[in-house]
């Protein structure tokens, strides 16, 4: 240990020497190595070699393993870094390009948008007219916007009408998306009722309450659904 | 072997009908909740059987449950239907089992469908012990892990509506059946009403001192063969029922779907 | 810009700065090593190799790269492992016991949902009407509902059969937590086929009651799509 060079500074004693010795025999370094790099990978936050002694089996020596496995890291696209009193396994920062594209903010679909994508996958081709008939509210341009710019929906042909009305219809990424070869893929009413997913009960992990008017209509459903 | 229903078992195969053979089975009736259907009650009762479930006794096993259900009418225990239907459905394949094949019958042979019954049980058994293999599996999040912290190191912001299948056909159910809902009402557009009907039908008749179809009463715009031509006559003919009562004009009809015709009564009410 | 050290690869790899990236030249293997490493080190779900190509530079090859980190990986505290389409980093699973406080308490499942997660697993796609066909009993509402809550299984294509019932499918998800490769890696599942276990056999000559109830939900489904 102390012959190591890149031994760790908060290795500042060896094993106590009062320690009852464990009943289990010390596991041998690369295994303790293999515990370290484990702990430090799964953990949430960086893990202070006191944290590690108190994690490995009994006469483990963290502050070694850690200083094998930051050897052993030197130079990958992963480092053993020192945050604080912890330290933790970071990707290397000259490959920090890399993760740039990760950083997307994801956020849910609008309840309108989710709304009026539902009905362009059921009824498509379908007019501006008919998705305001069926969902009773006018469309906001918004919506269709949004939705455009997903490329989730664009423009099919126009409907032989009076006066020739633009269609909507869903492109082959909402397709991908949704894991849907065609939208005939799509389930049915009376599909999702057996599946369970039209229960108004709220689903564990899924947020309600967030507007009253989407848990009136789960009541409406229960009713229908219930008999 | 450890079954503590061992010797009971040996009683119960020498003599169906011995003491310990239904205690056994009223053991069973009292944790009859406890099984996931007819098709599980069934697998349980073939472990009895102790022998690999490729060479169990189809037609003991038969015995065996239709044993259970007569001790569960015994002890007034209500089975579910399916645990009836099964009995009914045992009953029959005992039955054939029993008697000489009919060569004149159609259908699979009760050894077919006796067969069949010992692959669904086996089937089922296999599933249960691949559950449980699946299940005792290392898992995520229990025996294996995931990267703790995940790194977001980009400065770069994007945002990225997203939702899921489920959001899609939820939405849509919620759409659906909001429309379900909606209170019954009529399409006001394309009905006549009897009060207009009636209004019109007493402005005009005064005039109409000749017999006149009734069809010819009908508003401008309501004439044409359809709904709004259904609804417009079947309001003007009830009108001219109702005026007819107050006695202002006649109706006469020469047969059967001939045309009615009115005309104003004379002398009518003042 | 050149002050930076986390710039994109142009500014590392090339000597000329004003070269398009196609241009470059093409990093070595130990490098594009590093970079799947540090990639997959920063997600914490399964890359796929079509998301490692888009992310490295062109004309790496991220399945060699796989392969060699795979066998860097091997025997350490962390390994490389692929989960359906994707690839992920995870802790050996014999130190899971070094990591109690990162365990999260899963739900316990009904022995009805292992059943109908199983029965998904070993004979997918599956139909509603087989699944309740194996189990001998109707699927009550609130299983499929956890676990596709769970995202263990997801609606699949619809059967080319009469009523063209849905089918369900497990996720990759599902492959992840239980640590498998793919559905071919499921327990015993080469024993299970070999001995016809997983064949779908209806009763001889007998028209199973189950049908009818599919039956119905075709009717419901073709109700749905006739407006």
């Amino acid at each position: 240990m102390i012959d190591d060079p890149a031994q760790p500074p908060e290795d500042t004693s060896s094993a106590d020497p009062n320690a009852t010795p464990g009943l289990f025999p010390v596991p041998p370094m690369p295994e303790q190595e293999r515990m370290v790099e484990a702990v430090l990978f799964a953990a949430a936050d960086p893990v202070s070699v006191a944290e590690l002694t108190g994690r490995l089996p009994e006469g483990c020596d963290p502050a070694e393993a850690l200083s094998h496995l930051r050897s052993r890291y030197a130079g990958r696209g992963v480092r053993l870094v020192r945050v604080g009193d912890g330290w933790a396994l970071r990707t290397a920062p000259d490959l920090g390009w890399l993760m740039r594209t990760e950083r997307v903010e994801t956020r849910r679909l609008s309840r309108a948008a989710t709304e009026t994508l539902a009905i362009v996958a059921y009824h498509q081709p379908v007019t501006r007219a008919e998705i305001e008939e069926i969902r009773g509210v006018s469309l906001s341009r918004g919506t269709i916007d949004q939705l455009m710019e997903l490329d989730w929906i664009r423009f099919g042909r126009r409907r032989m009408t009076p006066g020739r009305p633009l269609t909507f219809v869903v492109t082959d990424t909402f397709l991908g998306h949704f894991g849907l070869e065609t939208t005939r893929d799509l389930p049915g009413v009376k599909e999702l009722r057996d599946a369970g997913l039209l229960d108004s009960r709220g689903m564990p992990g899924v947020q309600h309450g967030l507007d009253d008017d989407e848990e009136d209509g789960a009541e409406g459903q229960t009713e229908l659904f219930e008999d | 072997m450890t079954d503590p229903h061992t010797t009971e078992l040996t009683a119960a195969r020498s003599a169906p009908d011995s003491v310990a053979a239904r205690l056994e089975d009223e053991a069973l009736i009292v944790d009859v909740d406890g099984f996931e259907g007819p098709l599980d009650l069934l697998l349980t009762l073939s472990r009895r059987q102790k022998v690999d479930l490729r060479r169990i006794s189809v037609l003991q096993l038969a015995e065996q449950y239709l044993g259970f259900v007569e001790a569960a009418r015994k002890l007034r225990i209500e089975l579910a239907a399916d645990y009836l239907v099964m009995a009914a459905w045992l009953a029959f394949l005992k039955s054939r089992l029993l008697l000489p094949p009919d060569p004149a019958e159609d259908g699979p042979s009760a050894e077919d469908m006796a067969a069949h019954l010992a692959f669904q049980l086996e089937r089922l058994e296999a599933m249960r012990d691949a559950s449980g293999r699946l299940m005792g599996r290392d898992r995520l999040g229990r025996d294996f892990f995931a990267r703790g912290m995940p790194e977001t190191l980009s400065i770069e912001k994007h945002t990225r509506h997203t939702a899921t299948l489920l959001d899609l056909v939820q939405a849509y159910a919620r759409i659906r059946t909001r429309d379900d809902f909606r209170p019954f009402a009529f399409d006001r557009t394309d009905v006549y009403p009897l009060e207009t009907a009636l209004e019109r039908l007493r402005g005009i008749i005064g005039t109409t001192s000749d017999w006149t179809d009734l069809a010819g009463f009908l508003p401008p715009g309501w004439r044409k063969a359809g709904n709004r031509r259904r609804s417009a006559l079947a309001s003007t003919f009830a009108a001219s029922l109702e005026l007819a009562k107050q006695g202002q004009l006649e109706l006469r009809q020469s047969g059967t779907f001939a045309p009615l015709r009115v005309r104003a009564r004379s002398g009518g009410a003042p």
